[in-house]
């Protein structure tokens, strides 16, 4: 078997989470490359678009930021922030939508963090804040989240809740006023978790070759049920190869 | 606005006029992308204090003007300039350090907060937000907005949808306009009365222009009236919104201009080095921003093979091939 | 919306799948210039009843819709075509006689709520109309409203702003969003999976187009993808919101589509005369709607030599000197 | 002296009004005709624009609709009537706005109806309706008038209020909730109107050559003070010239 870092897995495992029609919504780094490498092998007839505006983006190289150049090239439309989010907001086009986004902390509901660590009137650490984020969250059938496996990350309350996830539980988005989609998908460096469809809390769903249920839950800030879990499939040569070669050739995001 | 056809000026004397010390300013681009670099290097020049900003995701020019010492208020987004600076340098610290205060939008929510302000209308609503910490925690207290006739009284408000469940939506939340005293963006093209084209994403450069009082537009170049009017299907700003056109070659350096030149990944890498560090970011604001006259002593302290490897390939619009790492 | 690439089908097909009796439609445009007017006649050859249709300034279109019979009900803000009928004809006799309901709106208003509906909210703030009887008058009673889950329970609401006099407003009127079934737009350029490019004024089209639930695009001009990526900037709908794409040069005839052909200054001067009588209109419906199979054929019935009239000169988009008296 | 029509008199007399400066917003027929006149003879620095969303549009010939391809050439901007709109209701570009427009009713205070006469339910006659007339009617600073001198025209009450003129009066538009501009000239076949600063009601301004305050009185439904009318000069040869060769020399809209 091929090696790979922890990074390639991630994304290749949030690639493999995008199908054919759904609309990808794209963040900064990692997401954007497993959007790159799901055009090129799974669903090549999903759709990348940014919040800037770009529509199905020609990525012949990766972009460094949600506003790079490279996003406006050989597109469908090149619109505004305002036109991006519009999509996403409305019925019709968000529930085709597929967000993929990190944060600095995320709780069981899936909500998440990307805002202070600490009070928010005088906070420990500052991070960049929302972006699209609380946005994507609000609005889209369904997000992927990228997490580091880290306790301090996992944790019982995030401290400023940037993007909504389940919120409290079963009813939490619609008490709230929220559509109804939410957060799928949590990809991390050790495993894939899910949300049980009734509490909404989170599950464990895989794990990667190597790593026990005991080591995910030892990083975390609060207990999933792990009992649903199996081992995730290593990324395929063909995969690496999509990654490596393909979407990434200069490691700038995989490092 | 103004109405006058002849509106070109020199960037010290166009911020010189219309940015002042305590003004509320907005500026245009999105992360490494099109911020006017040059106008926020000459407000830093000219030693501005106590902005009053208004931002989405402006990174770079942000962060700068942050550095510089010129901002007081920040009503943003997002602060960061993607793999370069995931959370921008200066901005983060003057935050930990409480030397800025800030509140916290989402980037959907200051758009509409410009366009807002560009239609002439209070607010608009958004679904964005609802539960959320954005919704309840406050930069500005509800005391400091009342004395305050800049601010709205409310950062935002939640309401029951008085169309029942029309749109399929029970709740909004309703964000305020904002009017910002002058915005500044860089743009394309730009003809002497001020019509300007973008290539490219224009972010939310239209409505923050639309939505200010004054607005400063720099131009890669500056070219005649019927230029522009051949097709105007590809020009975004209408002259009468427009009071100041700066010719500003490489005005949006070190972040990007599609189709002319990409963001220059040397000096951002350099510059988060220097930002990360007090005294070399002294050292960065004295040498740099202090230390030259105007951009093009700026530029030409880049060097010009600097310039050359990031200049725009003509069928994407950026440095095909360029070292990004 | 559709995500696949492929959506070209013939302007039969497509309105037989997305046009059904009774359904919530709009139709792009304004008084005499792009209006889909294949789409229109397609639409009524097909005998198609009961249609809610929504208007801001369509003109010619929504005149020949009410004519052909097909329209029980109309949200409109004018019912005009420029010099031509400064109130449409069959329009104003359809109200007069009491043959279709009718509320009334204001273009911005009406855009506004296109916009809503593009934008996936459940209403947009103006001050437009404060005071007036658009607001004070409505077209569909409130228990009708709340009997139909296809209309929003009020026409409008107009509230105080909860944001206090910000953006100098203490009062706004809120006007409900549009999602029709089915938004038919005639533009300049398609390709096979949608992308439009609109050339000159978009009117509202862009908005009614991303309101709707399906989109059927009908365009002068079939064009290879790659044509219209090589510049985004021009182009006004991604593909993923439209559900067909018909090829029909000359679908906008007898009104403009800039940069292709004017509008027929002798065409609607003649419907004009023959709108006016009920007999001739008959007359008129037979010959050149239903005597005809598909709007090629319809043009070949006007004659090259018409639209050779029409034909739009290079340098100003419009035909240079045409008799339009 | 040079003879003239009327029409040619109340496009004069509209292109006067227009200043250097003014952005100025045209509906369809004689208002565009004024505004092609003032640019050419006493205003060649304002601005013409469309509701459609054109902006600074050149006129080689004279549109015939708002939505006439004419109004795209040239511009500075093509738009959407989104834009448009959003221009006048800034109040920044708002407040630089001369409305030109015309009504089938007007009142004594300026409120205009082009939607319908008799009962709204079931109209005796049926107009266009308001397309954007009552837009700029609420949002400019001013708005230029054109009617036909006739007393089923000049109306103690509307019949429909499509777009607000000074309402009830002084304050009227205040308590509605209106920005502060209003009606500022109604410009007849017989002469020229305006409004009282304090009553803000119509009062006569400007008679044309040959007609008297009786005539005007006798063709309106509700009485105006006369008292500070004054002759208006006619149309110059100049005038006369740029309205008949320059603006419309097939007599499109001069009839």
């Amino acid at each position: 078997m091929q090696e790979y870092t922890l990074r390639e897995m991630m994304a290749v495992a949030a690639a493999r989470q995008i199908r054919d029609g759904d609309i990808v919504f794209c963040g900064t780094g990692i997401s954007m490359l497993a959007a790159m490498a799901a055009k090129h092998i799974s669903a090549p007839d999903s759709v990348i678009f940014f919040e800037t505006g770009a529509v199905d983006s020609k990525l012949e190289e990766v972009p460094m930021a949600v506003g790079d150049p490279r996003v406006m090239f050989w597109t469908s439309v090149n619109g505004s922030l305002a036109d991006s989010f519009a999509f996403m907001q409305n019925p019709h086009t968000g529930r085709r939508v597929v967000g993929i986004m990190g944060a600095a902390q995320i709780d069981r509901y899936g909500n998440l963090n990307s805002t202070v660590i600490g009070d928010y009137g005088s906070p420990k650490v500052r991070f960049s804040g929302s972006g699209g984020a609380c946005d994507v969250a609000s609005f889209v059938n369904r997000t992927i989240i990228f997490m580091q496996h880290e306790k301090r990350k996992f944790v019982p309350e995030v401290d400023y809740l940037t993007s909504p996830g389940w919120l409290d539980g079963p009813d939490g988005r619609n008490s709230a006023g929220l559509p109804p989609g939410g957060p799928a998908t949590v990809i991390t460096n050790m495993a894939i978790m899910g949300f049980d469809k009734t509490t909404r809390e989170m599950v464990l769903n895989g794990i990667y070759p190597g790593i026990t249920p005991k080591q995910i839950l030892d990083n975390m800030g609060f207990s999933v049920d792990v009992a649903g879990a199996r081992e995730v499939s290593p990324p395929s040569a063909e995969e690496l190869r999509i990654l490596r070669e393909v979407c990434d050739p200069d490691r700038l995001i995989l490092g | 606005m103004d109405m006058r056809t002849e509106k070109v000026m020199t960037l010290e004397a166009a911020i010189g006029k219309f940015v002042c010390d305590g003004a509320h300013l907005s500026i245009g681009g999105f992360t490494v992308n099109r911020n006017p670099m040059a106008a926020v290097y000459e407000i830093i020049r000219q030693g501005i204090k106590h902005l009053h900003l208004y931002a989405h995701s402006n990174g770079q020019g942000v962060d700068e003007l942050i550095g510089g010492g010129c901002v007081a208020n920040l009503e943003i987004a997002y602060g960061g300039s993607g793999r370069f600076a995931p959370t921008c340098i200066r901005f983060r610290k003057a935050v930990e350090h409480g030397r800025i205060r800030i509140e916290d939008y989402s980037n959907y929510q200051m758009t509409l907060r410009f366009l807002a302000g560009a239609m002439g209308v209070p607010f608009l609503p958004t679904r964005s937000g609802l539960g959320s910490s954005i919704v309840h925690r406050w930069g500005f207290s509800g005391p400091e907005r009342e004395a305050d006739d800049r601010l709205p009284d409310r950062k935002l408000c939640v309401i029951d949808n008085p169309f029942g469940d029309w749109g399929e939506a029970h709740k909004v939340v309703l964000v305020p306009a904002i009017n910002p005293d002058v915005t500044i963006i860089h743009v394309q093209k730009a003809d002497p009365a001020g019509t300007a084209r973008i290539d490219g994403l224009t972010f939310a450069d239209v409505e923050q222009a639309k939505a200010a009082q004054h607005v400063i537009v720099t131009c890669e170049e500056l070219v005649p009236t019927d230029a522009l009017r051949k097709n105007p299907d590809l020009n975004r700003i209408p002259f009468f919104c427009v009071d100041a056109v700066v010719h500003v070659p490489f005005g949006a350096y070190p972040t990007a201009c599609y189709r002319y030149y990409d963001y220059d990944p040397a000096y951002l890498n350099d510059y988060r080095e220097m930002a990360l560090d007090d005294d070399r970011h002294k050292d960065y604001l004295s040498r740099f921003v202090h230390g030259v006259a105007d951009h093009q002593s700026f530029l030409e302290l880049q060097g010009k093979e600097r310039l050359d490897k990031i200049r725009a390939d003509e069928r994407t619009g950026y440095a095909v091939g360029l070292d990004r790492r």
